[in-house]
C-alpha cells in the first residue's frame, strides 16, 4: 500500500459527480444574470475537479499513505525539531470556542482568546527573558522580517542611520534573505575552527553602520557559542543590537535564556521549540519577543491585559473579572499579518506548555542534548564529526570521508535511511561543512530508536566498503512509493500545474 | 510531571554512563555559568493534560461571539466545512510532515500541493500558482515585490479598495523595502484613478498597480481601467481576488492581472480568530523565476513513473540567501492541502453554487436593510456580491453590541478595521457609522430574517 | 511504507515509561492496602506495555498503514456491502450531546436520545414494511438469534410447540448457527436450477413441526427469490412465520418490503445498508423488526412515544412538548443487549438516512444493482456465471474452468487482485458454488473504479493461460504488507497471545 | 439530491446500453410486479448533510444527562479517554476495513487484536482471549454455553451479584439454548450460596457457577468458596470481572476460573448512551475449542515473516454451520483495537493508577455520605472497590431529579436497575430506595464535595 501511482484528482474527475452539500437556506434563487452584472459575470463556472465523496475520500487517503510523517517513525531532521506533537493539542485546536470566532469580534466577545494570548505571551517572555511579545509573524522567516524591521524602527528613532546587519556563515538561509528584504545589506562573519563565531573576525566587520547581528544560539552546528557575552558585549559597544533566531531553542529550555545572554530581539518557532505540528510545510508561528527598549514598537494592535479601571469594566461588562483588550503600541511598526498570527498554532502551543510547565520543559531540553550527544558519540567513530566536541540539541555529522573512499555522499546517505524507515536528516547544511549530514533526534525518540537509527547509520557506511553496497547506496531509496526523482527535468520541463502537463507533451498515464 | 518524554531513569543511566557524564547538568557545559538560569523557569508546574484541557475549554467557552450567528466577513468567512475535509485534512500524515525535501517520501503533500496549484490557477486564470503564502496580506507583501522587480521602479499605487489590514501590512513592509506606496482614495466604493497626481518622472510612475476584485466594501471595480493605468506605466498589474467571488466573476486573467492574490480561508478553514489561513499567489510564466515561496513541479523518478518534487528551488532562500526575493520559508502547506481537498468537494459546480449563494443572501439582505430607516446604502450603486457595506444611524460598534445581544455577529465596525492597522483613509464619519455585513451560504432566509428584525431595533437612536 | 514488519506493543515497552495523565484530583491518597482487604490485593500490577505516547501514535500509525480499507480502495467483498462511509456520520457519532450520555440516565434526561431511537425505528419500519423494531441486538447474528427467540415466543404463546426452522442451502453460516443456539433443528432446503429456493423440496419438507424459515432476499447468490410469493404462502400455510436475514437489504431499498413479500421477522445489517462502518469486524447494529402480531414479544424496555397525557407531561417536565420514555412489550423475550444496542451505530445510521431520504435509498439500490450488473455482463466471458441472469446487488462468479484450465483457483484470483490495489471479492461462499467469487461492488463505485476492477479480473484471467501467469498467481500477493499467510501454523502451533510465544519457541524477533 | 453516488447520467446510460436495458426500472424485472412498492417510501426526501447535522445536534442536545457531573456507573463508566486513543481508534484504516478474511492486507487490524487479546489474557490471568463480543452480557452468555457443553449440565448457578441486566440475558436466551438458571440471592452485598438448595440429582447439579468481582454492588465476593463450589460439582467457574478494578484486584485466574467474562467499555468507549461497546473474555487453554468469536493468532508468511490471521476458524459459524456452539460473526473489532489503544496508554502502572484512584474516591464519598442523615448502607461493611450501593431516605429516582438540577447524574436507582429487565430479585423496597454511586478517577475532590453537600438536601424528605 502507498507505492501505486495516483492519478490526480483531475484524472479522477467526470462531469456531473459532486462531493457539495450545502445547507438548505430557503432564500430567493435569483439567477447570475440577475445579481452580477454582464461585464462582471463568468460565464463557465472554474473548471475544477468533480469527484464523488467516496473517490475525494481515497484519492486524499491513498496520498497520505505516499507520505512520511513524525507518527510513522523518526525524523531526525536537523534545524527542524521535528519532535512528537501531542493529540491533545489538536483536540484544543478544534475546540469550536476557539474555531468559532471571528477574529474582529469585538473584545469583548473574545476574551478567552485574548486571555489565552496574553497568558502565552507572559510564558514566551518568562522562557526567554524578554518584556513582551507580538503573534502576528506567520513564521520564523516573517518573525525574522518583523525583528529586522523592529531593528530599524529603534535605530530611526533615534536618527541613527545604519545599514548592515551581521550573519555568521553557519546561518540558514532565512537570515540573510530576511536582512535583505529588511532593506539592510548582509555583512557575513566565518566560523571558528572550534565551529563558533570567529570573535577576531567580528570585531573587524563592527562600526557604527552596524544595526545588528542575527544568531541562533546554540548555533546551526549545535554549538553553543560559548563566546555569546563578549559577543554581545562587542555588538552593543557599537550601538547594534543582538537577534535571536530560536530556531534551537529547544536546546536550552530553563537553562540559559537569550534575554540573559543579552539578546535585544527574539523569534520563536513554535512549530520547532513547542511541538505544533509542521503540516507538510505550514502552518507555522515566530512570535517575536522583545527587550523592554523595543516594547513600543511591536507589531500592533496587541492583546493586553486591562488595566483596572474604567476600560476594565467594560470590557468585563460589568462583572469586575480581569479583561483583556487590545492595543496599539506607541511607535509600532504597523501590523505584519492579516489578523491576529496563525491563532490556532498559538492555541497549541500554550496546551503544550502548560503540560510540561516550567519543570518539564527543562527536561525537553536535557532529553533532546542527550539524545543528540548520544548519537555524536555513538556515530563518531564511523562518520566524520567536523566540530567533535560536546553538542547540544543536535549534531551535524558528515560524510566527506565516505565520499572520498567509496564515492557515498550524504545525499545518499539520507536515501538509503528512508530505506530504512527513517526520515533523513538534513543534509548540506550548514554551508560550511562539507557533505553535512545533521542530526537531530528530537528528546521524543527513546533510546531504542536512536539505538536503531544509530544502527542503520552504520550499517550504511559498512556497506559503503564493498561495491554492492556503493550501488546499492546510489540506488537508493527503492521501496519508497517513488525512486530518486528527477530534479533537473522539473526545472527543466517546468510542470507547475495539471494543465500545464499538455505543453510539454506529458501523457495522462505512462505506458502500462 | 507530565510530559511525552520516553526516557527511563535506566535509559539516562546508561547514556550518560555511554557520555562519560555523571550528571544531566553536565551536558549543558558549554553554557557560561553565569549565565545560567537560576531556580528555573518562572512558570508553573506542568499539568496533565486533562486539566491543561479543562483550563483551554474554559478560555474557549469565555469567546462569547463563537455562539454567535456570523454575519461578519472583511476577509475571513463563515463558510461550510464539511466533516469529509476536516477528516482527511488532519490525517496524521499530512498534519506531522515537514516540507517535502525528501521527495521519495513525500509525494503525498507534493501531489496535494500539485492539484492545489493546479486549483489556484484556474481560479485565477494565470498558469503558474505557488505551494502557498502566509495569508492574504503576506501574499499582497510578496506580489508588490515581485512587482517593484519586474518593473524595477518601487512607486506602488494601491487602490484604498484592498483590505484595509492588507495596506498596513504594505506600508509596515515599506518600511524594509523602501517602496513608495500611494493609496489612491475610493469614492462611492470604487477606486478613484484619476484622484492619483500625474506621475512627474520615472521615479513617481507605478511601477505596481494594485486593486481589489471585489473590493473590501464588496463593490466590483473596473479592472479594464487598472489594466490601462498599467500598461500606460509598464507597470505589473496586481489583483486582490476574492477566490469565492471568482466562481461568479470573471477571472482577474480575463482581465489582465500580472499578478492574483487572495485570502485562502474560504477553502475549508475555520474563522479561528484570524489563523491559520492561506496565501494565494498566481502569476504568469514570465514571472516564475521571480515566484516567491515554493512550487511543486512533476516530473518522473529514476524508473519514469510519475513523481512530484519542489523545484525553481534556486529561487528560494536556502539556496540564494541575501540575493533571495523572499525570505519564506515555512509556508501554510496544511491550509493549501485543506484548500484542494475543499475545492475538490466543491468541484466546479459547488464553487459556482457557492458563490451564487452567497450573492443571493446578499442581495436579499441588503434589499430588506436599505427599507429600513436608520439604514443607508455606504457605497451608491456600485454593484455588491458578496459583501456590502451599510451605514448605520448609531455608530456601528453600538449596534454590533446590541445585536450581540439578539444572538448575532452584526458584521464589522469599519472603524475597527481601517482604525486598527493605523489607516485612517476612510473619513471619520463614514468609519464610525460603517457597517461592513457579509452573507455566505451558511445563513439561512430565517437567519437573515431574524437578523433584520434585530437590526431594525438596533439602528434605533 | 507499511512493507517493514512491526513489533507488538510489548517489545517496544520498557518499565518506567508511560504515556498516561490523568486529571489532578485532589482525592486523599489512600495506599492500595488501605483500600483493599489483603485476601483480595493484587500483589504485581498487571503487566501492560509501557511505551510513551509517541511510540504508542507510531506504533498504532504503523500498524494502520499495513491495513486495507474502504478509504483505501474497493472493497467488493460480496454479502458484506462494503460501501462507502460518509464522514459526517463520524462527527454524529462524536457529538458530546450523544457520547456523555450514561445509559441508565433517567428517560427525562435522555430525550434526544429516545427521540432519535424512535425516530430510526420508524425509518426502519418504512423501508421494511413492517410495524415495530428492537435495536438491543449488536449485529446480524445476535438479530437473528432475537428474531428466532420471537419467533419461539410467538409459538409459545400459542401454545404450539415446533422445532425446526428451514433454511436454504445457500445460507449464510450465521442462520444455521443461530438456529442451533435458539434451540431449534435445521432442516436445509436446496436449491434448483436457477438457483432459487427448489419449491418441490420445501413442501416436502414443510408441515406443522416448522416454526418456520429464514430468507434473505436476493438470496446470496444475488438472485430475487421471485416465487417468494408461494414460499410466503406455503410456509404461512403451515403455521409457520417468515424470517428475513437483512444482509441484502441494500438491493431493494424502495423497490420491494420485507413485509409486504411476507415475512414476519426481519433483521437488519445497520453496518451494511446504512453505510456504519465495519469497523474491521465491528461494531454492527442488528435490529429486529416485526409485524404487528409480534410487535408484543420484542425485548424491552423499547424507546417510545409517550402518548399524551400524564406520562408525557411529567417526562417533558411540563413544556408539553412530545416526549419520550421506555416501555416493556407485554410479553416480551426479554434482554438481549447489556443496554439499549449499539447506540452510536444507531445514531449513524439515522445520519445516513436522513441525508439519502426516500427518493435517495431508492437510488442507492438502483446503483447497487446497476454496478454488479455492470460487472456480471463484463466478466460474464471470462469466468463462469454459475445462474447468469440479472442479478441483483452482487453477483457470484467462479473460477471453475481457471481452476481445471490451469489450475488456478478462487483464493489465486483473490490473492492477486490484492496485489492490484483492490480488495478480493468473498470466496468460497455460498457454499453451493464451487470456486466462488461472490462479487458486490455497492453503489458508491464510480464506472471507472467498475472498469479498473474488470480490468484486473481480466488481466488475472489472460494471465493464467501462460506458465508465468499461473506462477504468479500462485506467488501472489507479494507487494502487500505480508505474503500468503501459513494458517496451518497458525492453528497448529497456536500462539493467541504475546506471551504464547515463549512456549512454541518463537523468536522476539526473526533473524536479522 | 444529497447522496454519496458517483454516477452521471452519461454512466447511468452507458451501462444500461451496456446492459441492453432501456431503463433502471428494468433491473428489477426479477421482483414480481404485484409486490412492488408504489409511491416510493414513506420517508422525507434527503436532507444535505448540514441540515441532518443540525437535525442531530438538536436531538444531542436534548440529552440533559449529558452536561451532569457522573456518578452513575452499573456497568458504564465515565473514565478518561485521552485525545491519543480518540485520534489512533478513528483511523480510517480501521474504521472501514471489514473482518480481516484476507490477511495479507489485515495485518493492522490483526495484529493490534493480537496485542488486544494478550492484554485481556493478562487482566484474567488465563492464557486465551477472543477478539471481542458484543457487549458483557453476550460475554457471560457465551461462557455459560461453553461452560455448559464442557460439563455437559444445564443448570447454571448464577449469583445475583451479577449485573441485573446480564442476568435478564441469561433468562432471555435460556429460552432457546434451555439453560436452567438458578439465581443465588445477596444478603448483605454477598451471594449466598448455602441458600441454593442441593441439588436432588445429576438433572439438577450445576454445570456452571457463576458470580461477579466486584459485584454489581461494588462488593468483593468469596470467590474461593465459588471454586469450592465448582469442583463440587465438576462445573465450569465463570467470574464476571470488573476490568478496571483488576488493576487493584487478585485476578480471577488466581481465584480458579475457568472462563473470564467483563465489560470492556472502561478502556477507551464514552457512555454513549450503552453503546458500542466490548464483551471480554478468556479462557483456559483447555476450552480453546470451544471458544467463541474469532480468534487471532500468530503464524509466518511464505517468506518467514511474522504475521498474524485468523485461527482455529473451524469453530465458526461460518464454517460449522448448525454445529457451531456460537453464531458470532461480527463483533466489535474497532472496540477491542481501541481497549489495545487504551491500555497502550495506561500501561501498567496507569492502569493500577486508574483503580486506586476510583477506589480512593468511592472510599472517600462513601465515607463522607454515610455520615449524612438520609444515607445508610445498603451492602453492610463488605468491602467496596468502586461501586456503592447506598440506602436513600427518599426514593433513589426522587434524589436522582433533585441532583440533576444540582448538575449531578447522582447514580443509578438500583430499581430502574432490577426493574427494567424484569428481574425482581431485590426486594421492592431496597430497589426503590437503593442508589448505585460510582466514582471514577475522573472526579475531583471539588466535584465530590459538591456532590456530598447536594446529596445532603436531596435525601430530605
Ligand atoms: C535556523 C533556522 N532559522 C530560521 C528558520 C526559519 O523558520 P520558518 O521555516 O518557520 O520560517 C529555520 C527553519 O527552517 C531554521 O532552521
Ligand atoms: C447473509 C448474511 N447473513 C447474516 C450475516 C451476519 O451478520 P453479522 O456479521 O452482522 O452478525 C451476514 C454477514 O456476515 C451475512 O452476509
Amino acid at each position: 500500500m502507498g507505492r501505486a501511482e495516483e492519478p490526480t484528482l483531475f484524472e479522477l474527475s467526470e462531469p456531473g459527480r459532486h462531493s457539495w452539500q450545502l445547507r438548505t437556506t430557503g432564500v430567493p434563487a435569483w439567477s447570475a444574470d440577475e445579481l452580477v452584472p454582464d461585464a462582471h459575470r463568468r460565464r463557465e463556472p472554474v473548471p475544477l475537479a468533480e469527484v464523488s465523496e467516496r473517490d475525494l475520500v481515497a484519492h486524499f487517503t491513498r496520498l497520505s499513505h505516499r507520505q512520511f510523517s513524525v507518527d510513522l517513525g523518526a525524523y531526525p531532521l536537523g534545524s527542524c525539531t521535528m519532535k512528537y506533537n501531542p493529540k491533545v493539542c489538536d483536540t484544543v485546536a478544534s475546540l469550536p470556542g476557539l474555531t468559532d470566532v471571528h477574529p474582529a469580534a469585538p473584545a469583548r466577545m473574545s476574551q478567552g482568546w485574548l486571555s489565552l494570548l496574553v497568558e502565552l505571551e507572559e510564558a514566551l517572555c518568562a522562557v526567554t527573558g524578554m518584556a513582551a511579545a507580538t503573534f502576528q509573524p506567520a513564521a520564523g522567516a516573517a518573525g525574522e522580517l518583523t525583528g529586522l524591521l523592529l531593528m530599524r524602527a529603534y535605530h530611526d528613532a533615534r536618527d541613527d542611520r545604519r545599514r548592515r546587519v551581521i550573519i555568521p556563515d553557519s546561518a540558514h538561509g532565512t537570515n540573510p534573505a530576511s536582512v535583505r528584504i529588511a532593506g539592510y545589506e548582509v555583512t557575513t562573519v566565518p566560523s571558528d575552527g572550534r565551529g563558533c563565531v570567529d570573535m577576531a573576525a567580528l570585531r573587524s566587520v563592527l562600526d557604527r553602520d552596524v544595526a545588528g547581528i542575527m544568531l541562533t544560539n546554540p548555533n546551526t552546528l549545535g554549538l553553543f557559542e560559548d563566546g555569546i557575552e563578549e559577543i554581545a558585549a562587542a555588538v552593543h559597544g557599537v550601538g547594534g543590537l543582538l537577534y535571536y533566531d530560536g530556531a534551537n531553542l529547544n536546546a536550552i529550555l530553563g537553562v540559559v535564556r537569550p534575554g540573559d545572554m543579552g539578546f535585544d530581539i527574539v523569534h520563536l518557532n513554535l512549530h520547532k521549540t513547542f511541538a505544533t505540528p509542521h503540516g507538510g510545510g505550514g502552518p507555522g508561528a515566530g512570535p517575536v519577543a522583545v527587550a523592554e527598549h523595543l516594547v513600543d514598537f511591536l507589531p500592533g494592535p496587541r492583546p493586553v491585559r486591562l488595566v483596572h479601571g474604567a476600560q476594565e469594566r467594560a470590557a468585563s461588562n460589568g462583572t469586575g473579572a480581569t479583561a483583556y483588550g487590545w492595543a496599539m503600541p506607541p511607535r509600532s511598526i504597523g501590523r505584519v499579518h492579516s489578523w491576529h498570527g496563525n491563532a490556532l498554532v498559538l492555541a497549541r502551543a500554550l496546551a503544550y506548555i502548560r503540560v510540561h510547565g516550567g519543570d518539564g520543559l527543562r527536561r525537553v531540553s536535557e532529553r533532546a542534548v542527550l539524545n543528540a550527544n548520544w548519537l555524536r558519540v555513538r556515530l563518531s567513530s564511523v562518520y566524520d564529526v567536523p566540530f567533535d566536541r560536546p553538542c547540544m540539541h543536535e549534531v551535524v555529522l558528515a560524510a566527506f570521508t565516505l565520499r572520498r573512499r567509496y564515492g557515498v555522499r550524504a545525499l545518499d546517505v539520507a536515501k538509503r535511511l528512508l530505506e530504512e524507515g527513517f526520515h533523513a536528516p538534513t543534509v548540506y547544511f550548514p554551508l560550511v561543512v562539507d557533505e553535512a549530514l545533521m542530526v537531530e533526534p528530537t528528546e521524543t525518540e527513546s533510546l531504542q530508536t536512536l539505538e536503531a537509527l544509530a544502527d542503520a547509520f552504520e550499517r550504511i557506511a559498512a556497506e559503503a566498503s564493498e561495491p554492492a553496497g556503493v550501488e546499492a547506496a546510489h540506488a537508493a531509496p527503492r521501496t519508497t512509493p517513488v525512486g530518486r526523482v528527477d530534479e533537473a527535468r522539473a526545472a527543466r520541463m517546468l510542470v507547475p500545474t495539471f494543465d500545464a502537463r499538455a505543453h510539454v507533451g506529458m501523457q495522462g498515464d505512462r505506458e502500462q | 510531571m507530565p510530559d511525552y518524554l520516553p526516557h527511563t531513569e535506566a535509559d539516562i543511566a546508561t547514556m550518560l554512563a555511554f557520555l562519560g557524564l555523571s550528571d544531566v547538568d553536565e551536558l549543558f557545559s558549554a553554557v557560561p555559568q553565569a549565565l545560567r538560569l537560576a531556580g528555573g523557569l518562572d512558570l508553573a508546574d506542568g499539568e496533565p493534560e486533562p486539566d491543561v484541557l479543562a483550563h483551554m475549554g474554559a478560555l474557549a467557552g469565555a469567546n462569547r461571539a463563537a455562539g454567535l450567528v456570523c454575519f461578519a466577513g472583511a476577509g475571513a468567512y463563515d463558510h461550510e466545512v464539511p466533516a469529509v475535509v476536516r477528516a482527511l485534512s488532519g490525517r496524521s500524515e499530512f498534519v506531522t510532515a515537514y516540507t517535502p525535501y525528501q521527495p521519495e517520501v513525500a509525494q503525498g503533500v507534493l501531489q496535494a500541493v500539485f492539484e492545489y496549484q493546479t486549483m489556484v490557477a484556474r481560479l485565477s486564470g494565470l498558469p503558474v500558482a505557488n505551494a502557498s503564502l502566509y495569508d492574504g496580506a503576506s501574499a499582497l507583501v510578496e506580489a508588490v515585490n515581485l512587482g517593484t522587480a519586474a518593473s524595477g521602479r518601487q512607486t506602488v499605487w494601491v487602490s484604498s479598495g484592498v483590505h484595509p489590514h492588507w495596506r498596513a501590512c504594505l506600508r509596515t513592509f515599506s518600511g524594509g523595502s523602501g517602496h513608495r506606496i500611494v493609496e489612491v482614495p475610493l469614492v462611492d466604493g470604487s477606486s478613484a484613478w484619476p484622484q492619483v497626481p500625474v506621475p512627474s518622472g520615472e521615479g513617481e510612475a507605478p511601477g505596481v498597480v494594485v486593486v481589489a476584485y471585489p473590493n473590501y466594501l464588496g463593490c466590483l471595480e473596473d479592472l479594464a481601467v487598472v489594466r490601462r493605468i498599467a500598461d500606460a506605466h509598464r507597470a505589473t498589474m496586481v489583483v486582490a481576488a476574492d477566490p469565492v467571488a471568482a466562481g461568479l466573476l470573471r477571472s482577474p486573467a480575463e482581465w489582465g492581472a500580472d499578478v492574483v492574490v487572495g485570502e485562502g480561508q474560504a477553502f475549508g478553514m475555520p474563522l479561528s480568530f484570524g489563523g491559520p489561513y492561506l496565501g494565494l499567489f498566481s502569476c504568469t510564466l514570465a514571472q516564475v523565476r521571480r515566484l516567491p515561496g515554493r512550487l511543486v513541479g512533476e516530473t518522473v523518478d529514476v524508473e519514469g513513473r510519475r513523481a512530484y518534487v519542489t523545484t525553481l528551488r534556486a529561487r528560494e532562500q536556502d539556496i540564494r540567501r541575501e540575493k533571495a526575493t523572499s525570505n519564506v520559508c515555512t509556508n501554510q502547506t496544511l491550509m493549501a492541502v485543506t484548500a484542494a481537498i475543499q475545492l475538490g468537494w466543491l468541484g466546479t459546480l459547488g464553487l459556482a453554487e457557492v458563490a451564487l449563494r452567497c450573492a443571493r443572501g446578499t442581495r436579499y439582505l441588503r434589499d430588506a436593510a436599505l427599507g429600513i430607516s436608520g439604514i443607508t446604502p455606504l457605497t451608491g450603486d456600485t454593484p455588491v456580491v458578496r459583501e456590502m457595506a451599510l451605514r448605520t444611524a448609531v455608530p456601528a460598534r453600538t449596534v454590533i453590541d446590541r445585536m450581540a445581544a439578539e444572538g448575532f455577529l452584526a458584521g464589522v465596525a469599519l472603524e475597527d478595521l481601517t482604525g486598527a492597522g493605523g489607516d485612517g483613509s476612510a473619513d471619520a464619519d463614514a468609519a464610525a457609522h460603517g457597517l461592513l455585513v457579509t452573507v455566505t451560504e451558511r445563513r439561512t432566509l430565517d437567519e437573515i430574517n431574524a437578523y433584520l428584525a434585530a437590526l431594525d431595533k438596533a439602528v434605533r437612536p
